[in-house]
């Protein structure tokens, strides 16, 4: 991978700054999010990695990842960070970014009927459409 | 200068009473720390804040100063024991006096600055001139000259 | 007219990079009594100082000022140099022109105004400097050291070596602090009691060496070479001179209290000695747990002493001490881990500190130097050990590294390896900062010959399940997360300073950082000095440090000490007090806010109209007084004055700052 | 009223003929209706020269610093009303006065009589003595007649907030107490803090600027004791000699300042100033702070307790963030 000034301080990333109010600069690379989080195997990439990979400048990368939109925004990593970065905030502001381009929702009306009869309750289908849809 | 004008770019004038252990040497590693802040205080090293005697403050005004700060040790560091105790009852007494006789209490300020706080001493040095600023040149106790 | 010379220092490019210094010394000719302007690249420099000394002499200069850095920084170096030029010292006055000035503004223009101010105010100063000269004062050749452990048994046997006598303190009954509870070191893995105990003999027999165990200082007056300290000597309630240490009373002592110095994992009786080696081998009676102070029954250990040593009416005793010097070296604690509920601290015995597994890796440990699962008694076969809880931590912990966790957290998967060849080391780590001599080589050896697994990662979440411990971490590098079922868990605990530390501190007006531990007078030039002149540091007290640099710096504070005991008098501060008796009136206020008791009561004579009579004023002792000026303000004609600081030299800076 | 003035003369008369003391201080009658001079008796026969009736206001203490400095051994006798104990007190506190050299004779007082409250109602035309009978005033003209007055009405007001009329300092106390009924005190104080900043300035810049700096306030307060005044002083030189805005206020500012936590509130600085500039609202002012701050503190009723600014509690507030 090509590491560049430009892609170290792409607009992007001063976006997800501004969004998520964080420094991902600040992060160590200690593991403790990745370790404290509870939907970790179900992550393409890490909680660490996102981290490592927006303090490369690679955010395409984390914005094709999956991990995004598993994070369920528990805090978790939050809370237990030494460096107090608040990764969750971070992770959001990535989903928020992507949520703004046009017609980038996650959740589309028609899929409801399959997932509701799945099972979903209905309120995590409202929240989800709060969450994950423009 | 017409007064409004003077108003417009008045640079107020601060002189900064710091004690020599604590403040003063807070003001040094803001300085090691190549922290920056506006340059209207000018430092006056005394040994401890019980050094400051209320003569010195009023001279201050009288020649010009818009705000005088005294700074110090906190109370219970202090390297003279009990020095910051009576400088805190004495400046106390003297800001409400201040007060009293119509100088905005915004001019004369206290900070209990340590010599590990060169973050807080920028911080006061940055903060105090705003609000000076806001109040305008001293013109209550200022002397003929 | 007064012919002062104004010296500006380029600093190399720290004050010429903002500053205009050619405007500086232009301006600084036009002020009034100004004789000579000149400036050189580094005023503080040889060729600086020659310059100083050469230009005094030519220009028959009779004040000086210095436009450079901090006067707490060179202000000593530039009175040296005028003094080389026979010039007073005291009639040289700094400019701060680089902390307060060049380095926090960058506009130059406003930078250079600002520092013509400022040499403006240091030569109105200087104008208004008089003559001073320093006074000699007696010392009183003898030293206290606080703290038993390693660094303060160092210094004691350094300062006794040399022929002064010392008084060793330490607040609990034994002295070798936390070494004595260590098994190895590393990184030679010598035996920690084998090193440290006869270093214990030898400072108590040490014929200049007085030890004062379960003892502490309750109250520090006076100043350097001539320290007064109230030492309370706790009650023992047993005699030291009768006790042959043989140990039948605390055999008996029904009363079973948790053991500090095992760390809580085994307890020890009321009446104790801490551990085997303890020196004095003497017994303490702990009032809070002994069923005779608590309920006034039992005196077991009385009866079955044969000594007869044990005293329960003993008496606290106040002892007062003279001292020229003082080393400090009162050690550190473990961080408590409250904070940290994702490792389960305190709910499951086999989660615990290094520190309890030292313990429970020595000998003289609760299991005999066998290491057990607390929880079974089974040894140990999965081990996994946790680096930095709580240290580099900035939210819930200490921002700063605790320096020494690496290592012996190296040591002890060395340990484990030699007690259990079968057993398996898990670190999760950040870094592994292995900074010191064969430090490097020793963690390659626990990691290419003991087999000891490094994950580079935190870990998550320790949660007991069944036997075992169920630790969630990651290992960054592979990108994996990680499971272990361990049998034991490791905590590397932060290293913090004791609990009273700033109780300390403000009994010796010693400073301290956000985190209680002793600030020292400059971090790289004067690391065992502290402000208060006479204080010396050594150890943990002042930072988290190996034992190493502990006892490199006890030795380091006990040469500080001798520089000061090896004088017969020292030469005082001459910024003091001094009286006007024409202008006194008697009041004597300044005695009741002068801190140091340095202001007396004196009867003058006085002709007034042709009739002698007599009169009260106030006298200062120029030893005892350390120049803080609360008298000079509470003196309201103005008779009490600061040498140094005067009235005349802070007005005459009041009226030139305001120009 | 009339045995008061009887008995401080016999009394003069008994200790001077014994010679347990050396001088009497006491009031006598001044030259105009309402002036009453100290008097300093020394034989005596003069004794009949003394006098006491409700306009003896002068504090008698502060004349012991010329006695008691130039009488080596000798004793003093003192007649002081409740302030003028207070003020010596004070000056015992400041180690000014010799407890043992001086026989205090304490005067229960009912309040002095304010003789510009006369004039405003032109009652003082041929005015010859005034006497207080019970609530009353006795107003005695030349020509004989008199006139009766409610005393309250003209009253100085530092005698109306008076908290000490029975002398808190006697050997021995002359008639009986009087009740305390003090109006409230800082009235004056708390009117001048509604006003802004600005507005207060410039009161107190147009009272200053009257002062002509004749010293009297400094003169006559018992705090203010010192030998060599700081104001007097030529190197360094504190305060300018002009006396404009600036040196005015630098002046009035510093001396209530060295007089903090050691005002008696005498009043007689307001009471002598020429130019009728409120200096007591200044100390009240003080006054009021060290009590809200510091606790509740009178000077002059206990030499021994330690004067509020010159001591400290480790856990005193601070007044540094008001605005």
């Amino acid at each position: 991978m090509k590491v560049t000034i430009e892609s170290l301080r792409s607009d992007i990333l001063k976006d997800i700054a501004d969004i998520s109010g964080e420094n991902v600069a600040e992060c160590y690379q200690c593991g403790k999010c990745t370790a404290a989080c509870p939907v970790n195997q179900a992550m393409d990439i890490l909680p660490h990695q996102v981290l490592r990979l927006l303090q490369l400048g690679l955010v395409d990368e984390v914005m094709n990842s999956k991990t995004i939109w598993i994070c369920a925004s528990c805090f978790t990593c939050a809370g237990r960070c030494p460096r107090d970065v608040d990764l969750a905030n971070v992770m959001e502001a990535v989903r928020v970014l992507l949520l703004r381009e046009r017609g980038a929702s996650r959740i589309k009306a028609e899929d409801m009927p399959e997932i509701l009869r799945k099972g979903m309750p209905e309120q995590g289908i409202v929240s989800g459409f709060r969450k994950y849809a423009k | 200068m017409s007064v409004a004008r003077e108003e417009h770019n008045f640079e107020p004038l601060i002189v900064a009473f710091c004690c020599n252990w604590c403040s003063y040497a807070g003001g040094d590693l803001a300085g090691t720390s190549r922290m920056s802040y506006p340059p209207n205080a000018r430092v006056i090293r005394v040994p401890c804040s019980s050094r400051v005697s209320p003569n010195f403050i009023l001279r201050a005004f009288q020649r010009g100063a818009d705000g005088v700060l005294v700074a110090g040790c906190h109370p219970g560091d202090c390297h003279y024991i009990t020095g910051n105790y009576h400088a805190r009852r004495r400046l106390s007494i003297l800001r409400r006096f201040l007060g009293f006789m119509g100088v905005e209490p915004e001019r004369f300020e206290v900070h209990w600055i340590s010599a590990s706080e060169g973050g807080k001493f920028a911080e006061v040095m940055t903060e105090m001139p705003e609000k000076i600023r806001a109040l305008g040149p001293n013109r209550k106790l200022r002397d003929a000259r | 007219m007064r012919r002062i010379g104004v010296f500006i220092c380029w600093c190399g490019a720290n004050i010429a990079g903002t500053v205009d210094i050619e405007k500086v010394v232009e301006e600084s000719k036009k002020i009034p009594g100004v004789a000579y302007a000149g400036e050189y690249r580094y005023m503080c420099s040889e060729i600086g100082q020659d310059m100083i000394r050469d230009t005094i002499i030519e220009q028959n200069l009779d004040r000086v000022v210095v436009a450079a850095c901090s006067p707490r920084m060179h202000e000593p170096t530039f009175r040296r140099a005028a003094e080389s030029a026979g010039l007073n010292p005291y009639l040289v006055q700094m400019a701060n022109i680089r902390e307060h000035c060049s380095w926090v503004h960058k506009d130059e223009e406003e930078a250079t105004r600002k520092a013509v101010a400022l040499v403006r105010t240091a030569v109105a100063k200087a104008s208004r400097s008089v003559e001073l000269f320093s006074q000699e004062i007696p010392v009183e050749r003898r030293a206290l050291v606080l703290g038993g452990g390693i660094a303060g048994i160092q210094a004691a046997l350094d300062i006794a070596d040399a022929g002064y006598e010392v008084d060793l303190v330490e607040k609990s009954p034994t002295i070798g602090g936390r070494m004595a509870q260590l098994d190895k070191t590393f990184p030679t893995l010598d035996c920690s009691a084998c090193i440290l105990t006869p270093k214990m003999v030898d400072a108590s027999s040490h014929p200049n060496i007085n030890l004062f165990t379960w003892s502490e200082v309750e109250q520090v007056e006076g100043y350097v070479g001539n320290f007064t300290v109230t030492i309370r000597k706790k009650a023992r309630f047993v005699d030291e001179e009768k006790c042959t240490g043989c140990g039948d009373c605390f055999e008996k002592c029904p009363s079973k209290v948790d053991s500090e110095f095992d760390e809580g994992l085994v307890q020890r009786k009321a009446i104790y000695v801490p551990f085997p080696q303890a020196v004095p081998n003497v017994p303490v009676i702990d009032k809070e747990n002994c069923r005779w102070f608590v309920k006034e029954k039992c005196r077991v250990c009385e009866k079955v002493c044969e000594a007869e040593a044990v005293d329960l009416e003993q008496e606290d005793e106040l002892l007062e001490k003279r001292y020229g010097a003082v080393v400090v070296a009162t050690g550190f604690d473990v961080l408590g881990l409250e904070e940290f509920g994702e490792f389960n601290y305190g709910k499951h015995p086999d989660i615990i500190t290094s520190l309890e597994f030292e313990r429970l890796v020595n000998a003289s440990g609760p299991t005999g130097g066998k290491l057990l699962r607390p929880s079974n008694q089974e040894p140990p076969r999965n081990v996994v050990f946790v680096q930095c809880v709580g240290s580099r931590d900035k939210s819930r912990g200490k921002p700063y590294c605790s320096k020494i966790c690496c290592m012996y957290t190296a040591k002890h998967t060395v340990l484990l390896k030699e007690k259990y060849p079968q057993s398996q080391a898990y670190v999760f780590y950040i870094d592994v900062r292995t900074g010191g001599k064969d430090f490097e080589e020793f963690h390659r050896r626990a990691v290419e010959e003991n087999d000891a697994i490094y994950l580079r990662g935190q870990v998550g979440k320790v949660f007991p399940e069944g036997d075992k411990l169920l630790v969630e971490g990651v290992d960054s590098l592979s990108g994996k997360t990680v499971q272990i079922e361990a049998d034991m868990v490791v905590l590397a605990a932060a290293m913090v300073p004791r609990t009273d530390a700033p109780e300390i501190a403000r009994l010796l007006t010693l400073g301290t950082d956000a985190h209680s531990f002793f600030t020292e007078a400059h971090p790289k030039l004067r690391p065992v000095e502290t402000h208060s002149a006479g204080v010396f540091l050594a150890g943990a007290c002042q930072g988290p440090k190996d034992i190493p640099e502990a006892v490199a710096q006890a030795s380091g504070s006990a040469s500080k000490a001798l520089g000061i005991l090896s004088k017969e008098t020292l030469l005082s501060d001459p910024c003091v007090s001094k009286v006007d008796e024409s202008l006194c009136t008697g009041c004597l206020m300044c005695i009741d806010v002068c801190p140091y008791h340095a202001i007396t009561e004196k009867t003058i004579e006085e002709k007034v109209h042709g009739e002698v009579v007599k009169r009260v004023v106030a006298e200062v002792n120029e030893a005892v007084c350390q120049g803080c000026g609360a008298c000079s303000v509470a003196c309201r004609p103005g008779a009490m004055n600061v040498k140094g600081f005067s009235n005349e030299q802070i007005l005459a800076e009041v009226d030139a700052v305001c120009l | 009223m009339k045995n008061l003035q009887d008995t401080i003369r016999e009394i003069a008369a008994q200790s001077l003929a014994r010679g347990e003391v050396e001088l009497v201080i006491g009031w006598e009658k001044g030259d105009l209706w309402w002036q009453s001079y100290p008097a300093f008796i020394e034989e005596e026969k003069e004794a009949d020269r003394l006098i006491w009736d409700p306009l003896c206001v002068p504090n008698l203490s502060r004349y012991l610093l010329q006695e008691l400095s130039e009488m080596d051994e000798k004793k003093i006798a003192l007649f002081v009303k409740g302030c003028d104990a207070l003020a010596f007190n004070q000056l015992l506190q400041d180690n000014r006065t010799v407890r043992e050299r001086v026989v205090l004779y304490g005067i229960p007082c009912d309040g002095l009589v304010d003789p510009s409250k006369l004039e405003r109602e032109g009652l003082d035309r041929d005015l010859q003595e005034v006497e207080r009978d019970g609530e009353e005033l006795v107003l005695k003209a030349a020509a004989g007649e008199e006139k009766r007055v409610p005393a309250k009405d003209y009253l100085y007001d530092k005698c109306l907030t008076c908290r000490y009329p029975n002398p808190v300092a006697y050997d021995q106390m002359l008639g009986e107490t009087v009740p305390v009924e003090p109006e409230e005190r800082f009235t004056g104080v708390r009117k001048l803090e509604e006003l802004d900043y600005e507005d207060r300035f410039s009161y107190w810049a147009e009272q200053f600027s009257r002062c002509i700096r004749c010293f009297a306030c400094r003169n006559v307060c018992p705090a203010c004791s010192c030998i060599k005044c700081v104001f007097d002083l030529q190197e360094p030189r504190w305060l300018g000699k002009a006396t404009e805005p600036s040196e005015n206020a630098f002046y009035h500012i510093i001396r209530a300042y060295h007089v903090a936590g050691r005002c008696v509130d005498c009043g007689e600085c307001s009471r002598v100033c020429p130019v009728d500039i409120p200096l007591q609202e200044l100390n009240r002012k003080i006054i009021l702070d060290i009590n809200e701050l510091y606790g509740e503190y009178d000077a002059g009723v206990d030499p021994e307790q330690e004067a509020p600014l010159i001591t400290y509690k480790t856990d005193d507030p601070a007044a540094f963030t008001e605005s």
